[in-house]
């Protein structure tokens, strides 16, 4: 498999036409956030809503636009994300951003377990300038949390 | 081509490989051209034996430093054909070029640069136009004058290919007009300024015309003379000199009399704890330690492009640019930015930025970049144009002299299966 | 001295003769330093090899080329002990440094960078501080800053020794008082500035303080956490760096509210016709192609310096300040800017500025540039400095860390003999 | 003779001690102009006063301070201006910026016996650092002549 093979998989090309959460809903959730992120390189853009209910993540919907690499890891993340757990949510984040600077090569750890499909996006790792694009909807939805739960700090202390 | 096969030798990187092992296929030199030796061996010998303070030194090397610096001011100066090599100010890159000028325009509208520079005051009422397809460049300095000075900004429309509508020219441009900030040639469709008609307009209104020549001064013969413009802004790092240094044109009486953005030691005639006078120009803009290396690069890089011919490089481009244009224009599902159909005929620099239906541009850079391809990949630095197309982004392949044919022809053919291997055929 | 053996042989420059034949002895460090091979290989590995546009290619090279500029912005940000490598913005010399500050203090006070920027407005009633030692560099920006924004210039007295005086730090610093200018070193005097009662005064009154660390960073070990401050600026070509670049470093909350001053690519998030949001620090300082080159080989002179030990550079230095300081001292008819008598205690720089009774600097300069020492004649860039020492100008030795004991000692030995060749032996 | 010596030959280091007509004098003629020049490297100045009475110099007068260079030019110039007419005036002002750019070589023509002693200042084109310090009192005499000439433009037709 060349790394070009390694980069664009299957899985990858399916997930990014798919696109899983993409269309943004109102959750009914006792806390909701929202972000909006700009890829400056090519102008690509995302805006992420997580709907919170403690510490469940009960929706995640998102709308944007950008390459294949940026929709599979957004659409991805919807399927992995909804209904997960805080905790869950920030390992697999974690996991991920480790994926993405090991330069291509497996983490080779539990966190795989983690990853599950996820793992398919090894192969951004060789690409310097990919993994932005990758990140872009793991960043929005880490604002997104943090966004919620500031907003609500009150009433889920 | 034997002097293209010549010619690329001259240049080291060309004779690398990158992914896979493939040779390098060099299509970004409109983001950034690559360097002959000469321009490398200039550099280095100067660091190796005449590195000195410029203009300050009574030392042997200091003065060696001086001549060298002043030797490359005077090559630039004629490359671009301006009166005296004082015309000539050593800037970081274009977008600070623009930016002294802007900013020179925004300081005697703060009173800074006293009498002298009340010709450059623009405040409420005034107007200062641009154009639709300008790079953020030439587009955001400008936005900020406004914004220091309360003038209006506006902007000379755009057709469905890119070309400054006339009658817009006609229009956006009256009484009110102080400055006219446009592009030679743009960096996405290519298209290669009618400037004349422009310029007529500016000076029937007295205002100021300032040329973002970028695209131009590496591609294409420019006489700043004969244009009748007042500034003109270009890179030194995109026309086969360093990076770290550009080169902002103009009259020597607005020079002399424009106040300076950037403040301190080398620009100064008298200081005193309350005040101080300037010198003329260039000096006057030339603040603090100058790039002098670099300018001796940017001078041998006007010797290397004055020697090849500026006319020899526009040919050479232009069939180039054919070579893209018509290559793309066949390609199904593939939309071509800027002019179409008989591209022969048309002004456009060697460069063809392309929309791929259903297939983002980084994905196509991708591919591209997999069979040693690189383009540049995103807005170019042109939001507003690729707005107005209705686009977000664009994939880019852009020549210069040492470009080859078989390379031009590259790009369409790899180009041509990039749907297929997305699975987007239709 | 078997190291010094080693580090002057990194140096090319230094094994070249000048006048007659003469080996070069380079006293001139304090205006520009040389610089060893280690720096022109990673300059011409850089471009040879890698050259690309950075941060916005998706091609090999642009990749490669990305990760060469900010691997170098990581290195200088260690040799200054930023807490970030985004709080190092590059600029093109320490001038525009200052400038980038008090620029963006004047555009946040003209109502550009918007509610974020609501700190840094000064206007009338607000002092802004610098003092009587400063470089034109770090005067002329807050003068420019008073006469855009109707501040007020106040600064630092020194005493006749070239000492910032305590009394004058603790009355001109008051209420009023917005920023805090100073120098970490003067270039004239060779004075290490106690930095600490200075920024201790600025902090009770909620000044910002910038620091011009052209003459430390070079010198002596600086660490920006440490020291409290909040912006220092300084250049690459006076720390064995290319020219072409400098640097400022800011706190990383500071340098991402304030407004730029340099509009274009590379620094905005999304830009329409209208208006324009701008990246975080650093981008939204670096407006269009950057001097990456420069930057790489400033990375490599960063690396150089941190492996050779600020400590041993400062106290190879320290040594030469004494062997000059003290052999001028000898010299009948010989005036020593600066501090004088036990300079074996003082902190002073690795430089003698020095006044000869009755011949003027430019002939005392070209006396010793016969005999091969290169040193600097004039104002230095800091008229009001020598103003307050009623000269007008001054003959200038300074060195660096390949600067050898003998070469201190030719400098003062040629230095007693200029007198007698002009005839003015009293 | 080395580089040095022929740059500072004797009749040099005599006239900037001797400082021919320094010293501002009010002159009593027609029309008078007067000149400030700066040499930015050192922060030199000098002022330089002619008195013209038709196309007559009557009085050349200076006040400044600078290196040897800069003050035995200007003393030699007041020495051989003050009582020259403005014809041979501009050629020896001609003949004395050839001088300066010929890098040290004599000019070897008639343009010598205009320049009397000043052919002394040869060894000066050898450093072109220097070349400012000679030429500043020449840019002055050129500059107040100037303005002398434009102040009376009505009364000396
Ligand atoms: C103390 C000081 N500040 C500022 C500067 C300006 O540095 P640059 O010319 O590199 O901008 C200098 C150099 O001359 C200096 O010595
Ligand atoms: C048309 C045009 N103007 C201005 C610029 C800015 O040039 P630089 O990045 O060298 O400042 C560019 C380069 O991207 C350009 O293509």
């Amino acid at each position: 498999m060349s790394d070009l093979e390694q980069m664009y998989q299957q899985v990858i090309l399916d997930y990014a036409k798919t696109r899983r959460g993409s269309g943004l809903v109102t959750p009914e959730a006792p806390s909701v956030g929202e972000s909006h992120q700009v890829n400056t390189t090519c102008g690509d853009e995302i805006t992420l809503r997580v709907g919170l209910d403690g510490d469940l993540i009960t929706s995640v919907s998102w709308e944007g636009q950008g390459c294949s690499i940026s929709q599979a890891s957004a659409s991805m993340l919807a399927e992995m994300m909804d209904g997960a757990n805080l905790r869950t949510a920030d390992e697999t984040m974690e996991a991920f951003m480790a994926l993405m600077h090991h330069k291509g090569v497996p983490l080779g750890d539990e966190r795989e377990d983690l990853l599950e499909d996820a793992t398919a996006f090894v192969g951004v790792g060789k690409y310097p300038a990919r993994i932005k694009c990758a990140l872009i909807s793991w960043i929005a939805l880490r604002d997104a949390i943090a966004r919620a739960t500031v907003g609500t700090e009150g009433s889920t202390p | 081509m034997d002097t293209l096969t010549g010619v690329r030798a001259d240049f080291p990187i060309l004779a690398r490989t990158v992914r896979n092992g493939k040779p390098l296929v060099y299509l970004d030199s409109a983001a950034t051209s690559q360097r002959p030796h000469q321009v490398l061996d200039a550099v280095a010998e100067f660091e190796r034996a005449h590195n000195g303070a410029v203009q300050r030194g009574a030392h042997l090397i200091a003065e060696e430093a001086t001549e060298a610096f002043e030797g490359a001011r005077a090559s630039v100066a004629r490359l671009v054909n301006a009166s005296a090599p004082q015309e000539i100010v050593w800037t970081g890159n274009a977008t600070q070029s623009i930016n002294l000028v802007a900013g020179g325009i925004a300081n005697a509208s703060a009173g800074i640069g006293g009498a002298e520079a009340e010709r450059f005051r623009v405040g409420p009422g005034d107007t200062i136009v641009v154009t639709e397809t300008e790079h953020h460049a030439n587009l955001v300095p400008w936005q900020q004058l406004c914004v220091r000075t309360g003038a209006t900004l506006k902007w000379i429309e755009v057709d469905d290919e890119g070309r400054m509508r006339p009658d817009s020219i006609a229009s956006v441009i009256d009484e009110t007009t102080k400055v006219v900030a446009f592009t030679a040639a743009s960096n996405v469709t290519g298209i290669v300024t009618d400037v004349a008609p422009i310029v007529a307009k500016a000076r029937e209104v007295g205002a100021l015309t300032v040329l973002d020549a970028c695209q131009a001064v590496p591609h294409l013969p420019v006489d700043v003379q004969a244009l009748g413009i007042d500034f003109a802004a270009f890179s030194g790092h995109k026309m086969l000199g360093p990076t770290g240094i550009g080169a902002l044109w103009g009259r020597g009486t607005l020079l002399d009399a424009l106040p300076p953005v950037v403040f301190g030691g080398g620009s100064v005639k008298t200081v005193t704890m309350e005040t101080t006078t300037w010198l003329d120009a260039p000096h006057r803009f030339e603040s603090g330690s100058q790039p002098v290396a670099q300018a001796v690069g940017l001078g041998a890089a006007a010797e290397y492009l004055m020697a090849f011919g500026m006319e020899n490089v526009a040919r050479h481009e232009a069939r180039l640019a054919q070579i893209m244009r018509e290559g793309v224009a066949q390609l199904p599902g593939i939309r071509l930015l800027g002019p179409v159909g008989d591209v022969a005929k048309a002004d456009v620099l060697g460069l063809a930025a392309v929309v791929v239906d259903g297939v983002h541009a980084h994905d196509v850079g991708q591919i591209l970049d997999d069979a040693g391809i690189a383009v540049r990949v995103g807005h170019h630095c042109n939001q507003p144009l690729h707005r107005r197309f209705g686009v977000v982004s664009s994939t880019r392949a852009s020549a210069h002299l040492y470009t080859t044919e078989d390379e031009a022809r590259a790009f369409v053919d790899v180009l041509g299966t990039v749907r297929t291997f997305f699975g987007v055929n239709s």
